[in-house]
C-alpha cells in the first residue's frame, strides 16, 4: 500500500490539546480492547468479541470530523467508534458484561454498541447491512435540509455485499450526504482480500457509482482527520456521497475464536511496525508538540479510567428477568 | 383501473357535502384500492415526513395503481422511484425512520420482499428491542400477495412467515374500511408493520366511515354470525369464504366467518370464543398448506378450545407446487368456494 | 447515444445466406411478437407478456455467435431469446398459450421459456436472479475445463440490484467464462434511468470488477454480432468475463398492462425510426445483399411459420391435471 | 474444536483394521462435525464434480471447523472461499449445478440464509417445475442454526420457513449418524437440500455405521419408546428431550421420543401412530412459538389422530423476543429441559 505523509501540516494547525486528544482517544480504545480481552478470558464477556486493536487512528481521526449534529452508524467492530464519539467507557464495558447499566442495558452486546447522544445509531452485525441503513439517515437529513452528514464504517469484505453496491447507487441517485468509509484491513475474516474481490482498492467500486473516492493511510490518524474533513465538507456542500479506503491492519484475530491460520506471524508482526498509537506518538515528541510526561499521564489516566469502568461494569447489576418482554414493541 | 387522484378529491368532496346537508354519508362506499389512496393522502397531508418509496410508484402509478398522480401531486421528493433493490430500499427506509421520517414502501409483490427479508427482519423488525428500546425504525411495508398465471415466482404469499417473527406487526385486510384505517395507524405507529395487500381485491367495493378515522393494529372481526361451524381467514380468504357460507346457508349449514384481518399479533381468543360456540374450525388460505399460518390458527386454538371441538381443525390451503402458467393448472392449485364448503362439511360428517 | 457505424465489414464477409438467416430471426421474432398481443387480446395468453418489439438486432446479433456448446440464461423478455437460439416458434406460442406442447409443458409460461438442446436454460422472472446464475454455470464451464461460454442477457434496471453485483464481482475473481449482455432500453418498466442509475453507462459498473466492457449499437444486428464474437473470443481465451452493453430501446410498452405514462409519444416516435429490422433491410438492399423478392420471400415464409404456430398452440391440449403433482422433485 | 483430516484418516483407518480382524466395528463413535468431515471427503472421494464453496471455509477452516484442511487437501478449485454474498453464492452453486457439478455451499448460519432466500425459494426449489421437469438445480446447502450471547441477529432459527417451500428438502440431523448418511444422499439426490447443523451439538459423539453409507431423506424415528406421552422434535431439541425424557422417568412418567430428522417432507405419520398409543403430545423447538414448526406438527396431528388426542397438544418453543445478548436473559428465551418437563405434566394434568 502505498504510504501517504503524515500530515504534517495539520500538526502544526491544530492545537496542543486538540492533538492530544486524538491521542487520549487512541489511547484509551487501544486500552479498552486489551483489558476486554482479559476480560473475555476471565468469562465476563461473552458471545463474539471483536477487537480493533491496529486499526484506532481509523476511529478517532474520522469520527474527530464529526460534528454534533451528524449521525454515525457502523459494522460490529465497534468498541472503537463507541468510545471515540463519547460513548462512558464504563457503559461500553458493561454492555461487553450483559449489564442493565451498558449503551443498549445488556440487549445489544459487543457488536450493538449505541450512543444516541451523539446520533450514534449503532454497531451492525448482518455484514453491510447498516450501509442501506446509512443512505436513509442520509436521505433523511436530507429531506429535512439539515446541515449535517451521515457516516458510514464498513470493512472490506462488506463491498462485495449486494447491499453494499445498493445502497452505494441510491446515494449517489439522490445525491444525500453520506460519508462512505471502508476500513480495508485486508481480510474478512479468515479470507484475504484477493481470493473474493475482483479489485484491490475498495474504493475502485465507488466509481461504478460516480462517487468521489479517496485512499488514506488509516494508521495515520491526522491523515484520517483530514481526509474525514473533506469528506464532511463535500457533503455539507450538497454534492453527494463522498468514499473513503482506509488502508488499515487488525493486529488481533478476527473474533476471540480465531485460528489465524490464515495469515502468517511474519506479516502481523511486520505490520505491527506500523502501529498508529506508536507513530503518532513518536510524531508528537518529534515535533515537540506534547513532553513525554504529558503522554505518560494520559497513559495513566486511560489505564485508570479502564480500571474504574470494569469496577463499574463489575458491580452493575444484569437486566431485571422480568423486563424481558419490554422493548419488542414500542408504545 | 384506479381512479385518479381527481375523481379521489371529487369522492371525497361529494361525501363533504352530503354531510354538509346533514344526510347521514356513512354509506359512502369506495374501492380497497381507492381506500389505500385516500390513507396515503390523508398521512402525507398531515404529517410533512410522510414519504411513499417504491419501484415504478412515480409516473408508471404503481404496478397496481394505487399512487397513480401521487408523485404529479407531491413531487419527487415525496414519491420516490427507487431502483430494483428491494434490500436496498427497505434498508434505506430503516434508516429514514430511524433519522425521523415516516416512510411507507411499496414492495411491487410478496415475492419480492424475499430479497428485502434481511432488512425486514433482521433490521426493522429488531433494531427497537436490540438498542434497548432508545430508538426503533417504524417503516412502513405496503406489498401485494396474488396470482393469476404469473407464473411460479409471482405467485406466493408469504404472511405465514412474518408472523413468525417478534417486533414485527402484520396486517392483511379484506376490506376498504380495514385498508384505510390499518394503513393510517400503521404510518402514525411507533412499529415496523408488514402490510399486504391483494392484486385480486383492488377493484372490491366496502363501505368505509367519514373523514379520519384509524383502526387499532389488532383484533380478528366476525364478519357473519353462525352457529354449526366457524370459519376462520383473511385478505381474499375471507372474501372468499363468507362466499362459501352464503352457499352452506342455503343448504342449511349455519357457518360463523371470522377475518383475522391482523396476523400478528394473532387474535386467537376471539377464534377459540367462537369454536366454544360452534365446536369446529376451518381455517382457509392461499399459501401452501404445510406451515401456512393455518397450522398456527389450528395448533394454537386446539390449546385454547381442546374440549370444545368436537371435528379435527380442517385447513384448506393451496396444493404443495410451485404455481404452473397453465390456467388449468393454476385454477386447481388455489383453493376455491367448493374446497371451503367441501372442508366446512368434512368437520360435519 | 453515440450510433457506431453500421458493421459494414462484416456486411461483406459473410455468406449471403448467413446475412438472410439474420434477417429471418429478426423478422420471426417481429411477427411473432406481433401475432402474440393479438393473441393475448383474445384472451389465448395470460398473465404477462413481454414484447420484445424494436430490440430484436441484440438478441439475434449476440446469440449468433453462440455455438452449440455454449449456454444461455436471460431474464423473462424472452421470446426473442428462444426464437432466436432455435427453439420451434409452435412450441413457443404453445408456451404462451399454456399447453402440455410448449417449451416447459405449460408449466413456465412466457417468462420462462427453455430450449435444453442448446443450452438455453430458461428467462427468470426475478429482475437480476438469473445473473449470479450466470456465473455459475461459466463455473461449471472452466471447472469442467470445456470449450464454452455462458451468455448472460439482462436489462438496465436489473444492473441496480445487489444480485448483479455479487454475480459480477465473484465471476470476475474466478474469471469464468460468461458474457453479460446488457440490454439498455433506458427504462426499467416505467422509470427512466437516470432516477435509479447513478451512471448513465451500465457498462461504467463492470469497470467496478475490472471487466472488460464495450458499448454497441443494439439496433445494428451485425455489430451485435461482431461484438459477441469478440466476447466469445475473450471468454474462451481463458481471459475472464465480458460485458457488452447493448444501447437499444423498447418500442412497445413494459408489458401488456403497461399505461406507458412514463414516455411521450414523441420520443417512442423518434426511436421507431432506429427499427432493427428496416435498418438491415436497408442495408441489405443498399448493399446488394439480397434482392427485394428474396426478402419478401422470408416475410412471407415467417408469416406462414407463425400461423401454423398459433394453429399447434390452438390445437395443442392443456397439461393433465393428473400430473399436476409432477415434476417439484427429480426422481 | 474438530480434528484435522489426519485425525479423521486415522479414524477412518483403525476402524478399517478393526474390520479386517474380523471384529465388529459397529461401534465406531465419531463426533457430528467428524461425520460431517467423512461425509463431504467420501463424496469428494466418490465424484470429481462435488465441490464446496461458503465464507471462510479454506484457510480459516469454516467458522464451525467443519471443513478445516479440505483445501490444502483438494485445492482452490474445489474449496472456493467465497465472498460475503450470501445471494450470489447460492446464485452461483444453483448455476453450477444446472452445469453439471454437485455444489455443496456452506452458509456459515441459518441466519445469513435470509440473504440467500430468493436463490433458494424463488430459484433452487422452483427450477425443476419451472420447467417442466426438464433439468433440475441440486445444489446442497449446509448452515447451521444455533445460539450462545450471539444476539438478536446470530440466535435465530427458521427451519419452519424452509419446511414450507414445495421443492426443497430440508433436514436438520440430531446424531453424528443421521448427519453423514443425509449428507452424502443430498450430495448424491437430485433435489436442492437444505441442511441445517446446529453449532451446540458439533462435538457430540455418536456410533456410526462402517463405510460408505446413505439414508434416505425422509422418516422420523423414534429415539426412545414410551407410553404415557409423545414428544417430537429435532436436533437438539430431540437431544434435550432425551434429557427430559429421562428425568421423567425417574419421576414414573413414561415418554416416547421421536427425532423428526427430515422438515420436510415431514413425517407424521410416525407421529401420530405414536399419539395413537400415547394419547398425549408435546412438541419441542428453538424456534419463536408462534408459526414455528410445532405448530404444523400439532395441526397435523389432530388431523391425523384426533379421537385418540386426551389432551391438547403442548408446544414448547421460545419466548417471542429478538434474543438479547445478556447472559441471564438468554437463558430464559431458549427452553430447556425444565420447560420440556413442565409441558409434558401438563399434558397429564
Ligand atoms: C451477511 C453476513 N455474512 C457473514 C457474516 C459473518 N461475518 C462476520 S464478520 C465477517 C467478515 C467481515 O469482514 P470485513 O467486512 O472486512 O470487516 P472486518 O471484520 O475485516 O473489519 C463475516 C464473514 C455476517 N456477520 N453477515
Ligand atoms: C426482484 C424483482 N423486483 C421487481 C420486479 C418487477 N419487474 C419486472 S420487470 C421490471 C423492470 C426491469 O427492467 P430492466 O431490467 O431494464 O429490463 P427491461 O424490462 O427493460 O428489458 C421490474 C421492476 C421483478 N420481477 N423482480
Ligand atoms: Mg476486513
Ligand atoms: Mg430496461
Amino acid at each position: 500500500m502505498a504510504k501517504a505523509e503524515p500530515a504534517v501540516r495539520l500538526l502544526d494547525t491544530l492545537e496542543q490539546d486538540e492533538l492530544l486528544e486524538l491521542y487520549r482517544q487512541m489511547c484509551l480504545i487501544r486500552r479498552f480492547e486489551e483489558r476486554s480481552a482479559e476480560q473475555y478470558a476471565y468469562g465476563k464477556i461473552g458471545g463474539f468479541l471483536h477487537l480493533y486493536i491496529g486499526e484506532e487512528a481509523v476511529a478517532v481521526g474520522a469520527i474527530h470530523a464529526l460534528g454534533p449534529n451528524d449521525h454515525l452508524v457502523t459494522h460490529y467492530r465497534d468498541h472503537g467508534y463507541a468510545l471515540a464519539i463519547g460513548a462512558d467507557a464504563g457503559a461500553v464495558m458493561a454492555e461487553l458484561f450483559g449489564k442493565e447499566t451498558g449503551t443498549t442495558k445488556g440487549r445489544g452486546g459487543s457488536m450493538h454498541l449505541t450512543h444516541i447522544e451523539r446520533q450514534f445509531w449503532g454497531g451492525y452485525a448482518i455484514v453491510a447491512g447498516h450501509i442501506p441503513i446509512a443512505t436513509g439517515l442520509g436521505l433523511a437529513l436530507q429531506y429535512q435540509e439539515q446541515d449535517a452528514v451521515a457516516m458510514c464504517i464498513f470493512g472490506d469484505g462488506s463491498t462485495n455485499a449486494g447491499a453494499f453496491h445498493e445502497a452505494l447507487n441510491m446515494a449517489a441517485v439522490w445525491k444525500v450526504p453520506v460519508i462512505f468509509l471502508c476500513e480495508n484491513n485486508l481480510y474478512a475474516m479468515g479470507t484475504a482480500w484477493e481470493y473474493v474481490s475482483a479489485v484491490q482498492q475498495m474504493s475502485t467500486k465507488a466509481r461504478a457509482y460516480d462517487i468521489p473516492a479517496e485512499i488514506v493511510d488509516g494508521q495515520d490518524v491526522l491523515a484520517m482527520y483530514e481526509a474525514a474533513r473533506r469528506a464532511v465538507e463535500h457533503c455539507k456542500s450538497g454534492k453527494g456521497p463522498y468514499f473513503i479506503e482506509a488502508m488499515t491492519y487488525r493486529f488481533r484475530g478476527h473474533s476471540m475464536a480465531d485460528p489465524e491460520t490464515y495469515r502468517d506471524k511474519e506479516e502481523v508482526e511486520a505490520r505491527r511496525g506500523d502501529d498508529p498509537l506508536i507513530l503518532f506518538r513518536d510524531q508528537l515528541l518529534e515535533h515537540n508538540k506534547a513532553e513525554q510526561a504529558q503522554l505518560d499521564e494520559i497513559d495513566q489516566a486511560v489505564e485508570d479510567e479502564i480500571e474504574r469502568a470494569i469496577q463499574f461494569a463489575d458491580e452493575s447489576s444484569f437486566p431485571d428477568p422480568s423486563t424481558i418482554h419490554d422493548h419488542v414493541y414500542g408504545e | 383501473m384506479a381512479s385518479t387522484l381527481e375523481d379521489l378529491k371529487e369522492a371525497q368532496r361529494e361525501a363533504e357535502e352530503a354531510a354538509a346537508r346533514g344526510q347521514t354519508s356513512g354509506d359512502r362506499e369506495i374501492t380497497y384500492r381507492d381506500a389505500l389512496r385516500e390513507a396515503i393522502v390523508e398521512e402525507m397531508e398531515r404529517d410533512e415526513n410522510v414519504f411513499l418509496i417504491g419501484e415504478d410508484i412515480g409516473a408508471y402509478g404503481g404496478s397496481y395503481v394505487v399512487t397513480r398522480g401521487f408523485q404529479e401531486q407531491y413531487g419527487r421528493k415525496r414519491v420516490i422511484d427507487a431502483p430494483i433493490a428491494e434490500l436496498g430500499i427497505v434498508g434505506a427506509a430503516v434508516g429514514a425512520a430511524m433519522g425521523g421520517l415516516r416512510p411507507v414502501v411499496e414492495l411491487m409483490t410478496i415475492n419480492f420482499s424475499l430479497l428485502a427479508i434481511d432488512q425486514i427482519v433482521n433490521h426493522a423488525a429488531k433494531i427497537h428491542y436490540m438498542f434497548g428500546g432508545q430508538f426503533s425504525a417504524p417503516v412502513v411495508i405496503r406489498t401485494a400477495s396474488g396470482w393469476g398465471q404469473l407464473g411460479a415466482t409471482h405467485s406466493q404469499t408469504f404472511e405465514g412467515w412474518f408472523a413468525h417473527v417478534p417486533g414485527l406487526r402484520v396486517v392483511m385486510p379484506s376490506t376498504p374500511k380495514d385498508a384505510k384505517g390499518f394503513l393510517k395507524s400503521a404510518i402514525r405507529g411507533s412499529d415496523p408493520v408488514l402490510f399486504i395487500e391483494h392484486s385480486l381485491i383492488y377493484r372490491n367495493r366496502g363501505v368505509i366511515p367519514e373523514g379520519d378515522y384509524t383502526l387499532p393494529l389488532e383484533g380478528a372481526e366476525v364478519r357473519r354470525d353462525g352457529t354449526d361451524v366457524t370459519i376462520a381467514s383473511w385478505s381474499r380468504g375471507a372474501i372468499l369464504s363468507m362466499g362459501a357460507a352464503e352457499e352452506l346457508a342455503e343448504q342449511g349449514i349455519n357457518c360463523e366467518v371470522i377475518d383475522m384481518r391482523v396476523l400478528r399479533p394473532l387474535d386467537i381468543a376471539t377464534v377459540a370464543e367462537s369454536v366454544k360456540k360452534t365446536n369446529r374450525l376451518v381455517v382457509v388460505e392461499e399459501s401452501w398448506r404445510t406451515m401456512g399460518l393455518g397450522a398456527e390458527i389450528a395448533a394454537a386454538v386446539q390449546e385454547e378450545a381442546f374440549d370444545f371441538l368436537d371435528a379435527p381443525i380442517g385447513r384448506v390451503g393451496s396444493l404443495e407446487v410451485p404455481m404452473p402458467y397453465a390456467r388449468n393448472l393454476e385454477r386447481l392449485i388455489i383453493p376455491g368456494k367448493d374446497e371451503v364448503i367441501a372442508a366446512v362439511k368434512q368437520t360435519l360428517a
